[in-house]
């Protein structure tokens, strides 16, 4: 325990001045089993909360609890690095682009939309069902059930780091198989390009379109009414639907 | 415990696995990815701008399509008189493992390149997209490509996933192209939940399973696999591994639009350009199978070594369960895409279905191969062979179909089949080339789609007298025969359509004729169809190769 | 101190929530007192830009205790919520915020191994969770039921999403030259004279730094960057609804964050604890001399480090009441065409910088030697051992999860799980 | 470990009783059985967190009709596998003699959040395309493809 704890050392060496004792530290309960519980409650209760709310705002901020208590999970289970990604990425990145979505969207009619009482309850057999199948494929195998062993985990940004430019330095887990421990450089370099192209689509469907002029095939008018988005419809090729499926949507063209 | 670790040798022998196994291996792959970034800078820089972003893209592919069949080429054991001398998967690991470079992934390769090169001079005589979204768009479809070629070659759990996300990701947005209107931006929205919702269910599989048997390498996966089945599944593993196996079998059947992961499928296609339909059709099943292959044979049939019959005869019960799910899969899957195909009145919502069915035909082909795996191993290769000749086939006549539907919409203004009747009178080239492609949509001879339906057939009719799955294999080459029947209506009434109804009376627009360049597109699609069902060997010879993947 | 405490008598694990609760209120005071303080200061020079007084009569001469009254007069006055907002989230937003902005001190070192839990990686976590902090901002807006609000929070989750890119490309850059993450392995390393800090060691970091300052001032939504709370268009922006109490939360979170930005810059490119000069290893004291001297070392580093965040601070508002505010397209200009392509570069340069010149320009200044990694160079399987950051024992040391919602399971919970956990 | 304040007096009687109740097939047992406040977590824990947040999140999607909510879902799913493997991937809660993916799961989920990101972006570009033409993002409107 030396030299790690240093919110304690402000009031030991700055504050008290005095050397700490060096009573055994006896302490029986398992302060991580704790903690465990404690983020494995709030991810999970508020994964069930971003279920049962209605309104979307509050989805999206349960759900940015759910996967902040997620991120202290993966701090517990010795994934440090990934705790710190899961905050940066995921809850600070992913999950405000979705927020930023809500807002966009946030009309009143909009913000809780509900879901029928017989959907709900299918929903809920469904989830039960489900949950069960789940829970039976975690526990029946004997060796998850064993407690864990609390061996230290090493910390881990520069095992990773070094394995995504494909070289492992970590050791190989004990009772691993030796064969098939790959480097990572691979998916490392090819996200980027995935990246980038789901960018471009992404910025390619969220741009007004912006044509000077209209082709041929665009002036003849389509069977298609002009949506909200007409602005948008203007410039696009003109496919003529199937009569039905036009004519519905025409009726509900009208509805807005 | 490693032995004494040392950076220098690790680094050097990663570069050297990179730079000297791996990097001339993934050529097709890197023209991709290049031709994707130049497409982005040729926008960004205005003398460049002038040039057609599709020029730049055949270009890239073209350049991938030289490199994936110099590869090809340079396989051991490619024997184009098809005597049946044995061939050689040719197999390595790329990447320190990620990826598989085998005769499988050099044909796969091989196909989606050359699909690539036909649909980029398709799309270029359609017209969608024009010139001002033709950057983004083939930048969505060389990147899902580049997905679906490592859908090809995944060898590990992460690239399974990965290769999945990178071929749909890019196909949603592509889904809502048509952005302003109305079914477009449905069906994307459609696609992306459903295939998002897919992939996190085999997410979760996979995690299952890679958690059971402690290592994301297929190979390493087979082999720890063949311990625990040789022990009898301890501790109630054998649950774990068929919910995880099942549910990665989910995320596969989204990818191969197989029941009951078929619902996307129609309104996808109806609410998509027909271009983006071709590519999801052709391109997107023929990665599909590819990894279904892949996930298949490398969890149950492990690679050679010293322990190669035994690991094969423990894993005899896991190929038992694969076999089953995947072919009653593929009984659904056939059945109810014959048969919901018959009430579509919309020419794509048709070929949807009619892709679903087909679907079903190749997971027999798969299903086949599997039973056959343990008993015969030659017998086995040649199913394989089998699912890639029809893939190679499959090609040709759904891309020609579409080609025709997208054509026709250009001029007729309208994907209806009612609104193609009467066509036989001003064009009846057209009618012709639709006449062929349905034909080989079926399955009669002496077309392309024959041969193939018939090598697949020949494969489970094999499993029916070789492998322990006998009655299974029946009910397979039961309901396929029945299925080819039923799909004879369907396909032969848009011909009826066609040829006999009068022509409706507010049609204005002619449809373009054969002596044009969308004819000439028509047709060069169409000969290959037809000359395949004659001249088969060469294809065959390829397919032969791919095959070797499973010795 | 849970060690001290033991000795007493006391049980553990009451041992420790002790010395977790003192930890979190040590925190707390760091951002309660530092707003005090650092809107008094603002309200000064504030004045002084624009050549008036400010406060000059609570406290004397020079409106000492202003902030203070501020702070009386806002407990007392009346809280308010609009008829249609949101009241859970109208409540709960100003309390995200702050909360985000605390959570972060968490990693912050004050000196050397003065801090609340040492992250293996620190930097990382500093700057996701000040990212967080704009989901109070956005519910602030959301929850208002007014336009003004709304408007202000998508402003805000638009420019601090985007100015994450050039900020974490910035704070990579000492991360790469220090190949840690840890900040308080980086603030070692920059020990000795001030060329080792890492603003001079090269040009490229001198150049980032300037960036990490546009960055880190957009990111915690100041002037010339705080569209969120424009008071020319939207009144007050995301909190134009609130008042009282909830309204002081935001400013603490405001005064805490700028506070955090500077303490990181100072950290990561101005040396941290570590004064210009070195004054205690001029004069023979260091870590291992003594209690007394460790404790001294100690203090003067507190005051470094607090003396260079201050004076970041203070920088902040220089510019705030200099230069007028950008529209929202000349925010995301600077964004994406300049930080980012800048930092980008630099971030290249500074490679081959540390490829080609390893030793620096100016050989007279060594740097503190020795490779600093993350233990698999030190680990047990008869590799080579790496040498050790600082002198300081770097075994594998157990992580302890400590990013909680709240302070006091984070300070110390997590160290006894370890010390329960170790015999086993 | 054994002299806890809390299993010594709060727990003990409903810890002791319950492996007697339950046969020792049933493999909840074991699990009814851990005194969560003195006892190390093992791998299983963290999978039934993951099997509620996976499930939580395949309800959601089937359940919203807000397209924006069936997004949350998959991200409540992807983070459910996500829990998967950093379980099996951490050295602190495997049990004795246990498989092991090491490094590899981590990397998986790190993975697995960079593509979720991916995703996120492109389905919301969606969305608001969807939200665009249609000026609702109630995902039973979407019906006009079913005819």
């Amino acid at each position: 325990m030396t030299g790690t704890i240093r919110m304690d050392s402000i009031f030991t060496s700055v504050l008290l001045h005095l050397p700490a004792p060096t009573a055994p530290v006896v302490a029986a309960v398992d302060w991580h089993s704790v903690l465990f519980l404690l983020f494995a409650g709030l991810a999970c209760g508020f994964a069930i909360a971003v279920v049962a709310a209605e309104n979307v705002v509050r989805m999206a901020l349960y759900l940015v609890f759910s996967l902040a208590a997620t991120a202290g999970l993966f701090f517990l289970a010795g994934a440090d690095f990934l705790g710190a990604m899961q905050l940066m990425i995921y809850v600070g990145g992913t999950l405000v682009l979705l927020v930023f979505g809500v807002m966009l969207t946030a009309q009143a009619p909009l913000v809780s939309i509900k879901p029928s009482a017989s959907d709900r309850a299918l929903a809920g057999i469904a989830g039960a069902a489900l949950l069960a199948v789940l829970l039976a494929a975690a526990v029946s195998v004997d060796a998850w059930r064993k407690p864990g062993v609390g061996e230290i985990p090493s910390p881990t940004a520069t095992p990773l780091g070094m394995a995504l430019v494909g070289v492992r330095v970590d050791d190989p887990p004990a009772g691993a198989p030796l064969t098939g421990r790959s480097g990572y450089m691979l998916p490392f370099e090819i996200v980027s390009v995935h990246l980038l192209v789901v960018l471009v689509g992404a910025a390619y469907l969220a741009r007004a379109k912006r044509r000077k002029t209209p082709r041929a095939i665009d002036v003849l008018a389509s069977s298609d009414p002009p949506s909200q988005g007409a602005v948008l419809a203007a410039a696009v090729p003109a496919v003529r639907t199937t009569s039905g499926a036009g004519g519905k949507s025409a009726l509900l063209g009208g509805g807005h | 415990m490693n032995p004494v670790f040392d950076l220098g040798t690790q680094l050097s022998g990663t570069i050297n696995d990179t730079l000297v196994v791996s990097l001339p291996h993934f050529r097709p792959e890197l023209s991709l990815a290049a031709t994707i970034v130049l497409l982005l800078l040729c926008r960004m820089l205005p003398v460049a701008r002038l040039l057609d972003s599709a020029l730049v893209a055949l270009g890239g592919v073209a350049c991938g399509l030289f490199f994936a069949w110099s590869d090809f080429r340079g396989m051991p054991g490619l024997d184009w008189s098809g005597s049946g001398a044995a061939a050689i998967s040719g197999r390595l690991e790329l990447f320190g493992g990620l990826l598989a470079f085998d005769s499988l992934t050099a044909y796969i390769r091989l196909l989606l390149m050359g699909f690539l090169v036909l649909f980029i001079l398709f799309t270029k005589v359609s017209g969608i997209p024009d010139r001002e979204d033709g950057a983004d768009f083939y930048s969505l479809v060389l990147g899902s490509t580049l997905g679906m070629c490592l859908m090809a070659s995944a060898n590990h759990i992460l690239m399974v996933f990965m290769a999945v996300e990178m071929a749909s990701v890019p196909s949603y947005a592509l889904a809502g192209l048509l952005k302003g209107r109305k079914t477009s931006s449905e069906a994307a929205l459609k696609y992306a939940v459903y295939g998002a919702g897919a992939a996190g269910i085999m997410l979760y599989g996979l995690s299952l399973l890679a958690g059971v048997l402690g290592t994301c390498h297929l190979p390493t996966m087979a082999k720890q696999l063949a311990q625990l089945a040789a022990t009898g599944m301890p501790g109630g593993t054998g649950l774990t591994l068929a919910i995880g196996g099942l549910m990665v079998t989910a995320g596969l059947a989204f990818k191969l639009s197989a029941v009951p992961f078929h619902f996307w499928c129609p309104d996808v296609f109806a609410g998509a350009a027909a271009e983006v339909g071709a590519f999801l059709s052709v391109a997107s099943k023929t990665a599909a199978v590819a990894l279904l292959l892949r996930v298949v044979y490398g969890i149950s049939v492990p690679a050679t070594g010293e322990s190669h019959g035994l690991e094969l005869a423990a894993l005899g019960e896991t190929r038992h369960f694969i076999t089953g799910v995947i072919a009653l899969m593929a009984v659904l899957t056939c059945t109810l895409g014959n048969l919901a195909a018959y009430g579509q009145t919309n020419m794509k919502r048709l070929l949807a279905y009619s892709t679903i069915a087909h679907a079903g035909y190749l997971m027999m082909g798969v299903a086949a191969a599997v039973a056959l795996a343990g008993h015969n191993p030659a017998a086995a290769r040649a199913a394989v062979s089998a699912v890639c000749f029809y893939l190679g086939t499959y090609l040709f006549m759904n891309l020609a179909a579409f080609a025709i539907v997208a054509l026709l919409r250009n001029s007729l203004r309208s994907e209806e089949i009612a609104s193609y009747a009467g066509l036989i009178r001003t064009n009846p080239g057209i009618v012709v080339a639709t006449g062929i492609v349905l034909v080989s949509l079926i399955g009669l001879p002496p077309l392309a789609g024959f041969v193939s339906k018939f090598l697949v057939f020949a494969s489970i009719m094999e499993a029916v007298t070789l492998s322990a799955e006998r009655p299974l294999m029946l009910i397979l080459l039961v309901v396929g025969g029945l299925n080819t029947v039923v799909s004879l209506f369907y396909y032969l009434r848009v011909l009826k359509v066609m040829a006999f109804d009068p022509p409706p009376a507010e049609r204005t627009a002619e449809a373009f004729p054969l002596v044009s360049i969308s004819g000439a597109l028509v047709t060069a699609l169409v000969v290959p169809v037809v000359t395949l069902g004659i001249f088969w060997s060469g294809l065959y010879a390829c397919a032969r190769l791919a095959g070797a993947f499973a010795s | 101190m849970a060690e001290f405490l033991i000795g007493f008598g006391l049980p553990g694990w009451l041992a420790w929530t002790v010395a977790a609760l003192v930890a979190a209120v040590l925190l707390l005071n760091v951002i309660a007192g530092g707003a005090l303080v650092f809107i008094w200061a603002e309200r000064k020079i504030a004045a002084r830009i624009q050549d008036r007084l400010g406060p000059t009569r609570t406290g004397g001469r020079f409106g000492w205790l202003q902030s203070l009254a501020d702070g009386i007069k806002l407990l007392a006055k009346e809280d308010l919520m609009p008829e249609d907002a949101d009241g859970l989230l109208f409540r709960m937003a100003p309390y995200v915020s702050f909360c985000a902005s605390f959570c972060a001190f968490i990693a912050l070192p004050f000196a050397f191994d003065v801090v609340g839990q040492r992250l293996n990686v620190g930097v990382f976590f500093v700057v996701a969770v000040l990212g967080l902090e704009v989901f109070g901002v956005i519910l602030a807006g959301y929850a208002s039921a007014s336009k003004w609000s709304l408007f202000g929070a998508m402003r805000e989750a638009a420019q601090v999403v985007s100015y994450e890119v050039p900020l974490g490309m910035c704070v990579v850059l000492p991360v790469m030259l220090a190949g840690t993450m840890d900040l308080v392995t980086i603030g070692e390393k920059q020990s000795g004279w001030f060329i080792n800090w890492y603003l001079f060691h090269d040009p490229f970091t001198f150049v980032v730094f300037w960036v990490y300052v546009t960055c880190a001032v957009a990111s915690v939504n100041r002037a010339p960057f705080d569209l969120a709370e424009a008071e020319s268009e939207l009144v007050a922006g995301f909190h134009t609804e609130y008042s009282g109490l909830r309204w002081s939360f935001f400013f603490m979170a405001e005064y805490g964050s700028m506070f955090l930005v500077s303490a990181l810059a100072a950290v990561l490119f101005l040396g941290g604890w570590n004064g210009p000069i070195p004054v205690a290893q001029l004069l023979g004291l260091s870590d291992g001399t003594g209690d007394s001297a460790a404790y001294a070392v100690r203090l003067l580093g507190l005051a470094n480090l607090l003396g260079k965040a201050t004076l970041g601070v203070l920088l902040m508002m220089w510019i705030r009441w200099t230069l007028p505010r950008l529209r929202i397209d000349q925010v995301m200009t600077t964004c994406l065409k300049y930080c980012t392509p800048i930092a980008a570069v630099m971030f290249a340069g500074a490679m081959l910088w540390q490829l080609l010149l390893p030793g620096g320009l100016l050989p007279g200044f060594s740097r503190p030697a020795g490779e600093i990694r993350e233990g698999w160079l030190e680990g047990p399987g008869g590799r080579p051992a790496g040498s050790a950051a600082g002198g300081q024992e770097r075994v594998k040391e157990p992580l302890r999860g400590s990013q909680a919602q709240s302070a006091a399971e984070a300070g110390a919970g997590v160290d006894s799980g370890l010390a329960t956990r170790s015999p086993r | 470990m054994g002299e806890s304040i809390l299993s010594g007096t709060v727990f003990a009687a409903g810890i002791s009783v319950g492996p007697a109740i339950l046969p020792g097939i049933f493999p909840l047992a074991p699990l009814l059985a851990f005194n969560p406040f003195t006892e190390p977590v093992g791998v299983i824990h963290y999978m039934i967190v993951g099997a509620v947040m996976f499930t939580a999140g395949v309800v959601c999607m089937a359940l919203k009709r807000n397209a924006l909510g069936v997004l949350m879902g998959i991200e409540l799913v992807l983070n459910g596998a996500n829990i998967n493997f950093i379980a099996f991937s951490s050295p602190y809660l495997r049990g004795d003699g246990a498989p092991t993916l090491g490094l590899d799961g981590q990397l998986i989920a790190l993975f697995v959040i960079l593509l979720a990101a991916a995703e996120a972006a492109v389905a919301l570009a969606i969305t608001l395309n969807f939200y665009n033409n249609h000026a609702t993002v109630d995902i039973d409107r979407a019906d006009d493809l079913k005819g």
